[in-house]
């Protein structure tokens, strides 16, 4: 890499932001017509009529809505907690990738935000959610996992967006410096007038590793949250003490696929393939194994725990989640794409391999959201009472918004694309390394 | 009357050099630009710079555990609806709650205290040369302006492409 | 029924009763409970306060006593009179449901005309005035032609003074072709008791102090004559005395709810019950259980059914049969019951009879507490075996034909062919609310009150040990154009004029119950039961507690059976089925759907979403059907299957249901309507097009279970709507059960 | 400055009881014979008759979203010929340590004075995230506007409640033990300042069931039909203990509490059926 010019950097850039192809722009618009038609009707018509579109009933009252929720919520977990373990690992790999990985968490956090006001009944009192007194002086129930939601997310979303905004505050300014009219403006304002005298670097490396360490805990934390709306019921297949460290693991697993996928795509579209080579890949394929065998772990340790209760309740909807089609399917997909075909990446060959990545890490994201879609749609159609039982699958509207969720992501990542600058120019530089005149020093 | 005197190097070990030299001459107002972090070599040569930004991060956070017990415990005595057979005042809620609003108050203080030390943001007309924000390293010294003639021969010698003197009005 | 000269005699007046009317203020429902008189004027009402009025239900023929819960003229709900001694605060789910009778939407609003062809339902609404025209017109015609004779009324079994009054009219009119019919009626059991206690009327079956009740397909919990008040006594007999739990032996072919409350269930061949209670008889007797006369005769007479032989038909154990018997005979008081399903073969009355003699050799249960206590005799009942009716339309022996309340288009098996034999009437008058079948095909719709609207009283047969009398009294105004029957015969009489007017000289029906209660107080208030000084106080406390009934339980007398006398009767073998075992291997039981009865629940949502008690099936029609049998033959659950019999075919789902015969299908009757509301309309089908037309010559009761069906499994659609997911209970100790003996031993 | 900590000290203690009453004015519960309950279904049409509750039509039904409050479940047990069929009803169970109060955010759900598990219709947002925790799945939730759907068609409308709400689209909904009749026997008690009396509260189910297989009242009060059937004695608040069992202190052998273990410590009390064969006495 360090055959690279630091001009270089910048202009490839900065190129990213100004240079601006036909292929984008259809690709700009095919995401709103999608979203409009995919999400935006189907939402209006819902809001409209009552959740009574959705495929939802007595006692399947979650669906695939909230399976979104918890998948996005998985997927936004890499990108920022990756970079800050990275970051205080002092990790060189990292400084190409990591600014559109925080982008990634950012954005699939909103995404999944979206996913709650979807899922109420009456979306039209989402605030009421938030935590402030009404007339009479009562407010929200701190005791509820969803408050905890609240609060976690609310604190995620602020601290990852801060974390990215935080971390490109130089690069905002070198964009500055290169652009004129409309942008010039808007990244001179971003970039708050940073101009890289040593006090600036020195506080802004200090404050930055204060981030990273709050970032790691929060991320952990988060999901523990969102697997405690679950495993806080009485439920069997969802009260789990297992839930927590399961859904981390899971969000890793997935984010860093996720990231995986992305790369790959970024790469291609905007031509970065000098700054995200198979070093990368590599590395990221290294973490994958490791991901998908401690997900394998604690996945039998779920079954296994479940099946050794010997109760009725947590056999049953064992049985109907593995050997009960149309569920065992799914079930045995998910074990396949998680458990087996990330085993792959073993093999140096796989891990450098492009495409092999592309589509395993794909592979992976479907086995996550299944696992997700898996753990609401066959343990709440299985409750207590069987003469309750009832099988619950989407509707057309239910899955439609689903499509439209990442239409959504999509959407706003080639925005970000554009309008920010996607690669860290100065971390980029640092790869290269501080140039000397006598090498060695 | 003070002005200053701004050389550009195309390397950073010159740019260090012609600063440590300076500092031994006794020239307390030396600033450095760079387009990349080079902190380390630069506390070397200039000595560390304290960290203050850590003490607003510690009281934010602490902060932010009191508001989050307080948020939990405060609303649920000022309006009882008790529910669950739980307390009204229950601890494990209020710590996850607390947990959570310690990280957010912690993270806004740092971000504060970073803006306010770095004087950011300041949009006013400063000392500053684009080519920084791409691969020049920049020392920028201000004195008396009898002294800094000797400041430019000690840059030129030093090796930077460019001396220029910067009056203030 | 009774008339009002020796009404008294059979009714006491309860002065107590009357001060329990009060007491209930106390025990019923929300704000001040009142219950009062329709006399009270509203301004007199507040508004926001409910008002209760007492009246009776006409769902079914059970004649419960209900109060009403009234605000800002509205009916808002129906209860069970908590001191009348049949509902005892209890009402059925068809009770409540009483409200959407009365504020249907399918009710029909206005006089309709028919305009086009007949069954083409094109109608044109007319004044009251204008139909009550045509219709004396006609009459006056008919008469001044001398066929007065041709003047055919046909009502649901009514009671009460408006029988009296229709009666009166058609006496009057020179009619004697005054009739009723029902589907699921009692003729069968009246005609056995009849021959064997020698009384026609329904005896009270005292489930209530019972302690071994053996029930031949008997469904006394949701559709058997009185089903609130078996329900209370079932509860009673349960656990209402301390230390004594009565004990329930449920013989039929399909389990139905009685069964599943029953203790045992004997899955009996279908037709074979009265051979197996006479093998139960035989052992009776044979034991020496029976320790009445002349037992040589019995034996003699039974001898044919020894529970050896009769085991091989009936498919039920010898032993189990000889256990019954002993236990039946040993546990006093026992009480044998004849229900629905045995006496609606084609020889209903064989096995009735057959069951009837149970309860006197074990020992004479009749006129004792536990046992059967015997009722007054009452007239012979008007009912017409249907087809014989059909006869006269078919010789154009009915000119004109009046119906009031009854469906028979609907109720009557296929093969009688009712709407063909209509269309030689040449005038037919509907007097009904709602648009059904066979008002359709008719020329003159006058549309009546429904119950909560109008006026009546209805004399309860059976009645509870002692006689009981229930008043009907508007709850509400008349929600639509519409008049009550009483009125509309009434009105008639005085156009008609003449002769009329000297039977029938009142204003409207109203004022014609009310004087006929004042004759019958003037002619008794000097007896002691009687405290009130006035008619008005009288006639106010008879409002607002319901009615009349004297709370003492008479003392049967001991009857005496004759061997000679009861062995015609006796059955000769199995009740015959049509189609031969080879072509249609299935039996066909049909049986009343527990809220829709013989169909007239079927358009009221309440009813159609209340899930069937024993499937959880909401909607529609469903036929039950042995899961193994099911298997073998490939029909899942919720398959349509085509069930045909020599007579007609039908479709409908299967639902799997264990409790059920291999060897038998079962289907509700109820839905499978053509015109009733829209909640009633094209849902399911009606089973009853299965069916020959069979009737027992003796009664001219329809017999529902007379033939076998094959069936086939087909690709047509439909669906199954279940409540219930799961039907296993998978160790979860959700219902938890303890066991007769460990009971006993708990309870000390 | 003693005085007021003194104040503080006390607060937190009655801040710390569990489930914060000490004591119920009322502790309102439903006994369920068993034994003579019938599975007729009179009581499921009174509720629906009583509270509102819309008619949703086959569609809606085959969906399973029915609107009824109360259900009589049905349990299939042995094969043809031995076959026993159990009934028994369920509503919501009221219970003290409700799982779907800690799960609503806003407070829509909330334990009273009264021992009932009360639910806000205006507060809820519809997360439904009570109806999920409910181990009973008794809690419904209004799909649609029903009103717009036709199952108050006119003149059906006319006997609609005033006492009830008819509760709008997006809110949940469950059994309140007819709140409505409670409220208003506590008035007229309060007028005439007394304790309302036993049996002068009596919910639509219990009024209409036929068999009297229902009884409702007041646990607090030792001389109660339901602190009689159930075997009390006087105030048994150690029923909220976790893991008590009603057997345990239960004068009546046949009391229990449906899926006791989950201690959720629910204030229905069921009095098992007595019959032949599977006995479930001493399964604990």
């Amino acid at each position: 890499m360090s055959n690279i010019s630091y001009r270089e950097v910048n202009d490839d850039v900065v190129r990213t932001m100004t240079e601006t192809g036909r292929s984008y722009y259809i690709a700009l618009s095919l995401c709103l017509v999608g979203i409009v038609i995919t999400f935006g009707l189907p939402w209006v018509y819902q809001i409209y009529t009552g959740q009574g579109v959705t495929g939802l009933h007595s006692p399947a009252y979650w669906g695939v809505y909230l399976t979104n929720f918890v998948f996005w919520i998985g997927i936004s977990h890499s990108g920022t907690l990756l970079s800050a373990i990275l970051f205080i690992t002092q990790t060189p790999w990292r400084r190409s990738i990591y600014r559109s990985a925080e982008a990634m968490t950012f954005f699939s956090v909103v995404t999944a935000a979206t996913m709650v006001f979807v899922h109420m009944g009456r979306p039209w009192n989402w605030y009421w959610t938030f935590p402030y007194p009404n007339q009479r002086e009562l407010w929200t129930n701190f005791k509820s996992p969803l408050m905890f939601d609240v609060f976690a997310i609310g604190t995620y979303a602020t601290a990852s967006f801060i974390f990215l905004y935080f971390g490109s505050i130089p690069d905002l300014a070198a964009v500055r410096d290169r652009v004129a009219g409309w942008r010039k403006s808007l990244y001179g304002a971003l970039a708050l007038g940073w101009r890289g005298t040593d006090r600036e670097w020195d506080l802004l490396q200090k404050a930055y590793t204060f981030f990273a360490v709050f970032i790691i805990p929060l991320a952990v934390s988060v999901h523990s949250i969102v697997s405690w709306d679950f495993a806080s019921s009485k439920i069997p297949g969802l009260n789990k003490t297992i839930f927590a460290p399961y859904f981390v693991i899971g969000a890793i697993y997935s984010g860093s696929a996720g990231i995986v996928t992305l790369m790959i795509l970024l790469r291609k579209a905007i031509k970065f393939e000098k700054y995200i080579t198979h070093v990368h890949f590599d590395k990221l394929g290294i973490l994958l194994v490791v991901m998908s065998l401690l997900w394998t772990y604690v996945n039998i340790t779920e079954v296994f725990t479940g099946w050794y209760t010997g109760t009725s309740y947590e056999l049953e909807s064992l049985s109907y989640r593995m050997f009960t089609t149309p569920f065992a399917y799914l079930f045995w997909l998910m074990i396949a794409c998680n458990t087996f075909f990330p085993l792959l990446f073993v093999f140096r060959k796989v891990r450098v391999s492009i495409v092999a990545a592309l589509l395993i890490s794909i592979g992976i994201n479907i086995g996550m959201w299944i696992e997700r879609y898996l753990i609401i749609s066959t343990s709440l159609p299985r409750k207590f009472l069987p003469n309750m039982w009832r099988d619950y699958f989407p509707s057309w509207v239910e899955i439609s918004l689903t499509v439209g969720t990442f239409l959504f992501f999509t959407l706003l990542f080639l925005l970000f694309v554009k309008l920010w600058p996607s690669f860290s120019i100065y971390e980029i530089k640092e790869d290269i390394g501080i140039p000397m005149e006598k090498k060695g020093h | 009357m003070n002005h200053s005197v701004l050389g550009f190097f195309p390397y950073a070990d010159r740019l260090l050099g012609a600063a440590a030299r300076l500092k031994q001459a006794g020239y307390r107002n030396i600033t450095i630009f760079s387009p990349i972090p080079i902190v380390h070599e630069v506390d070397h040569v200039l000595g560390e710079k304290k960290n203050p930004i850590k003490f607003f991060t510690f009281f934010g956070s602490l902060t932010g555990f009191f508001f989050g017990t307080t948020l939990a415990f405060g609303t649920a005595a000022l309006y009882i609806l008790p529910r669950f057979g739980k307390p009204v005042w229950s601890v494990t809620p209020t710590v996850v709650i607390a947990y959570e609003t310690t990280i957010l108050l912690g993270v806004f203080a740092t971000l504060v205290s970073f803006l306010f030390f770095a004087r950011l943001p300041y949009y006013k007309k400063r000392v500053y040369d684009i080519k920084i924000g791409v691969d020049r390293f920049g020392l920028l010294v201000r004195a008396e302006e009898e002294k800094l003639r000797y400041v430019e021969e000690v840059l030129k010698e030093a090796g930077a492409e460019e001396v220029k003197r910067i009056y203030e009005d | 029924m009774l008339n009002r000269r020796d009404f008294l005699r059979v009714v006491g007046i309860g002065s107590a009763g009357a001060a329990a009317g009060f007491a209930l203020a106390e025990l019923n429902a929300p704000n001040p409970a009142r219950l009062i008189p329709y006399l009270i004027p509203p301004e007199d009402i507040i508004p926001g306060v409910a008002n209760w009025y007492a009246s009776v239900c006409r769902q079914c023929g059970a004649g419960c006593g209900i109060v009403v819960k009234v605000m800002e003229g509205r009916a808002k709900k129906i209860e069970g009179n908590p001191i009348h001694p049949i509902s005892k605060g209890g009402l059925c789910a068809r009770g409540q449901a009483g409200l959407q009778v009365l504020y249907n939407p399918g009710r029909i609003k206005n006089p309709l005309r028919r305009i086009g062809e007949r069954g083409k339902g094109e109608f044109q609404e007319i004044t009251w005035e204008e139909g009550l025209t045509i219709l004396s017109k006609n009459l006056k015609e008919l008469r001044d032609r001398g066929e007065g004779d041709g003047l055919y009324l046909l009502t649901s079994p009514i009671s009460g003074h408006l029988k009296l009054l229709l009666k009166n009219f058609m006496n009057a009119y020179g009619s004697s072709k005054y009739f009723a019919y029902e589907l699921i009626n009692y003729e069968n059991l009246r005609f056995a008791n009849n021959i064997t206690f020698g009384q026609n009327s329904l005896p009270h079956y005292d489930i209530e102090n019972t302690n071994l009740l053996l029930s031949f397909g008997a469904d006394f919990l949701t559709t058997w004559i009185s089903p609130v008040n078996y329900s209370y006594a079932y509860g009673h007999m349960r656990q209402g005395r301390p230390g004594l739990r009565g004990k329930v032996i449920q013989v039929e072919p399909r389990l139905s709810l009685t069964g599943a409350n029953a203790d045992e269930w004997v899955a009996v061949k279908p037709g074979t019950e009265g051979l197996l209670a006479l093998a139960i008889a035989y052992e009776i007797v044979e034991g020496g259980y029976y320790k009445g006369e002349d037992r040589g005769k019995w034996l003699a007479a039974l001898e044919r059914f020894t529970p050896r032989d009769v085991a091989k038909v009936t498919e039920v154990a010898e032993e189990r049969i000889i256990g019954i018997a002993r236990e039946f005979s040993k546990t006093k008081p026992s009480l044998a019951i004849g229900g629905e399903n045995v006496s609606s073969y084609e020889n209903g009355v064989s096995n009735l009879v057959a069951i009837n003699i149970l309860n006197y050799l074990a020992g004479n249960n009749i006129g004792i507490s536990g046992g059967i206590i015997p009722n007054r005799d009452i007239e012979k009942s008007s009912f017409i075996p249907v087809n014989s009716l059909m006869q006269d339309a078919s010789k154009g022996k009915i000119k004109t034909l009046i119906l009031y309340d009854t469906n028979p288009v609907f109720t009557t098996p296929g093969a009688v062919k009712v709407e063909g034999q209509l269309k030689n009437i040449p005038l037919i008058v509907s007097l009904s609310s709602f648009m059904d079948e066979t008002t359709l095909l008719s020329d003159l719709i006058l549309p009546t009150h429904t119950y909560l609207e109008d006026w009546g009283d209805n004399f309860t047969e059976p009645s509870v040990g002692y006689p009981v009398a229930t008043i009907m009294q508007p709850a509400v105004n008349p929600v639509f154009n519409t008049k009550s029957v009483g009125d509309i015969f009434i009105h008639l009489a005085r156009n008609l004029a003449g002769v009329f007017q000297k039977e029938i000289p009142w204003t409207d029906f109203g004022a014609y119950l009310q004087a006929s209660w004042k004759m019958v107080y003037n002619k008794h208030k000097d007896m002691k039961e009687i405290r009130e000084t006035t008619f008005e106080e009288f006639w106010n406390n008879l409002l607002s507690k319901g009615g009349w009934w004297k709370e003492e339980s008479q003392a049967g007398k001991k009857v005496y059976i004759s061997v000679n006398k009861i062995t015609p009767y006796l059955p000769k073998g199995p009740a015959s089925f049509d189609g031969d075992d080879k072509d249609y291997p299935f039996y066909l039981t049909l049986y009343p759907h527990s809220s829709y009865m013989d169909g007239r629940g079927a358009n009221l949502p309440w009813l159609q979403e209340l899930p069937d008690a024993m499937t959880s099936v909401v909607w529609g029609t469903w036929i039950e059907m042995n899961p193994e049998r099911a298997t073998t033959m490939g029909i899942k659950e919720g398959d349509v299957i085509e069930v045909e019999s020599p007579f007609g075919k039908i479709y409908a789902p299967v639902c799997l249901y264990a409790g059920q015969r291999p060897d038998t299908i079962s289907i509700p009757i109820g839905q499978g309507h053509k015109f009733y509301g829209k909640y009633a309309e094209g849902r399911g089908a009606n089973p009853l097009d299965l069916l020959p037309f069979k009737v027992d010559e003796r009664t001219g009761a329809v017999s529902h279970n007379s033939t076998k069906v094959k069936i086939t499994k087909t690709n047509s659609p439909g669906r199954l709507v279940k409540m219930a997911g799961w039907t296993k209970e998978l160790g979860r100790d959700i219902v938890q059960t303890i066991t007769p003996e460990e009971f006993q031993v708990k309870e000390g | 400055m003693a005085g007021f900590l003194d104040r503080l000290l006390e607060r937190f203690k009655i801040y710390r009881e569990p489930g914060y009453y000490k004591r119920y004015d009322y502790w309102w519960a439903m006994v369920v014979d068993l034994d003579r309950c019938t599975g007729c279904g009179a009581c499921v049409t009174a509720c629906q008759a009583e509270n509102n509750t819309p008619v949703v039509g086959e569609e809606e039904s085959g969906k399973g979203r029915v609107l009824n409050w109360m259900r009589i479940e049905r349990y299939v047990e042995g094969e043809y010929p031995d076959v026993k069929v159990k009934f028994i009803p369920v509503f919501c169970a009221h219970c003290d340590k409700a799982p779907c109060e800690v799960a609503c955010p806003v407070y829509a759900t909330y334990h009273n004075q009264d021992g009932l598990n009360v639910q806000v219709y205006n507060r809820c947002v519809g997360t439904f995230t009570c109806a999920t925790y409910c181990p009973y799945d008794v809690r419904r939730f209004n799909w649609f506007t029903y009103k717009d759907k036709g199952s108050f068609e006119s003149p059906l409308d006319e006997q609609l409640n005033p006492d009830v709400t008819v509760r709008t689209m997006g809110v949940m909904e469950k059994c309140t033990f007819c709140i409505q009749r409670i409220v208003a026997a506590k008035d007229r008690a309060k007028d005439e300042n007394r304790k309302v009396r036993d049996g002068e509260v009596i919910p639509a189910c219990v009024q209409s069931c036929p068999s009297k297989a229902l009884t409702f009242g007041d646990l607090n009060d030792p001389n109660s039909q339901v602190s009689k059937l159930a075997g009390l004695p006087a105030e048994p608040y150690y029923l909220r203990e976790s893991g008590s069992k009603l057997a345990k202190i239960s004068k009546n052998p046949r009391a229990y509490r449906l899926l006791e273990d989950l201690n959720a410590a629910p204030t229905i009390i069921y009095l098992k059926r007595v019959m032949k064969g599977s006995s479930t006495i001493g399964h604990e």
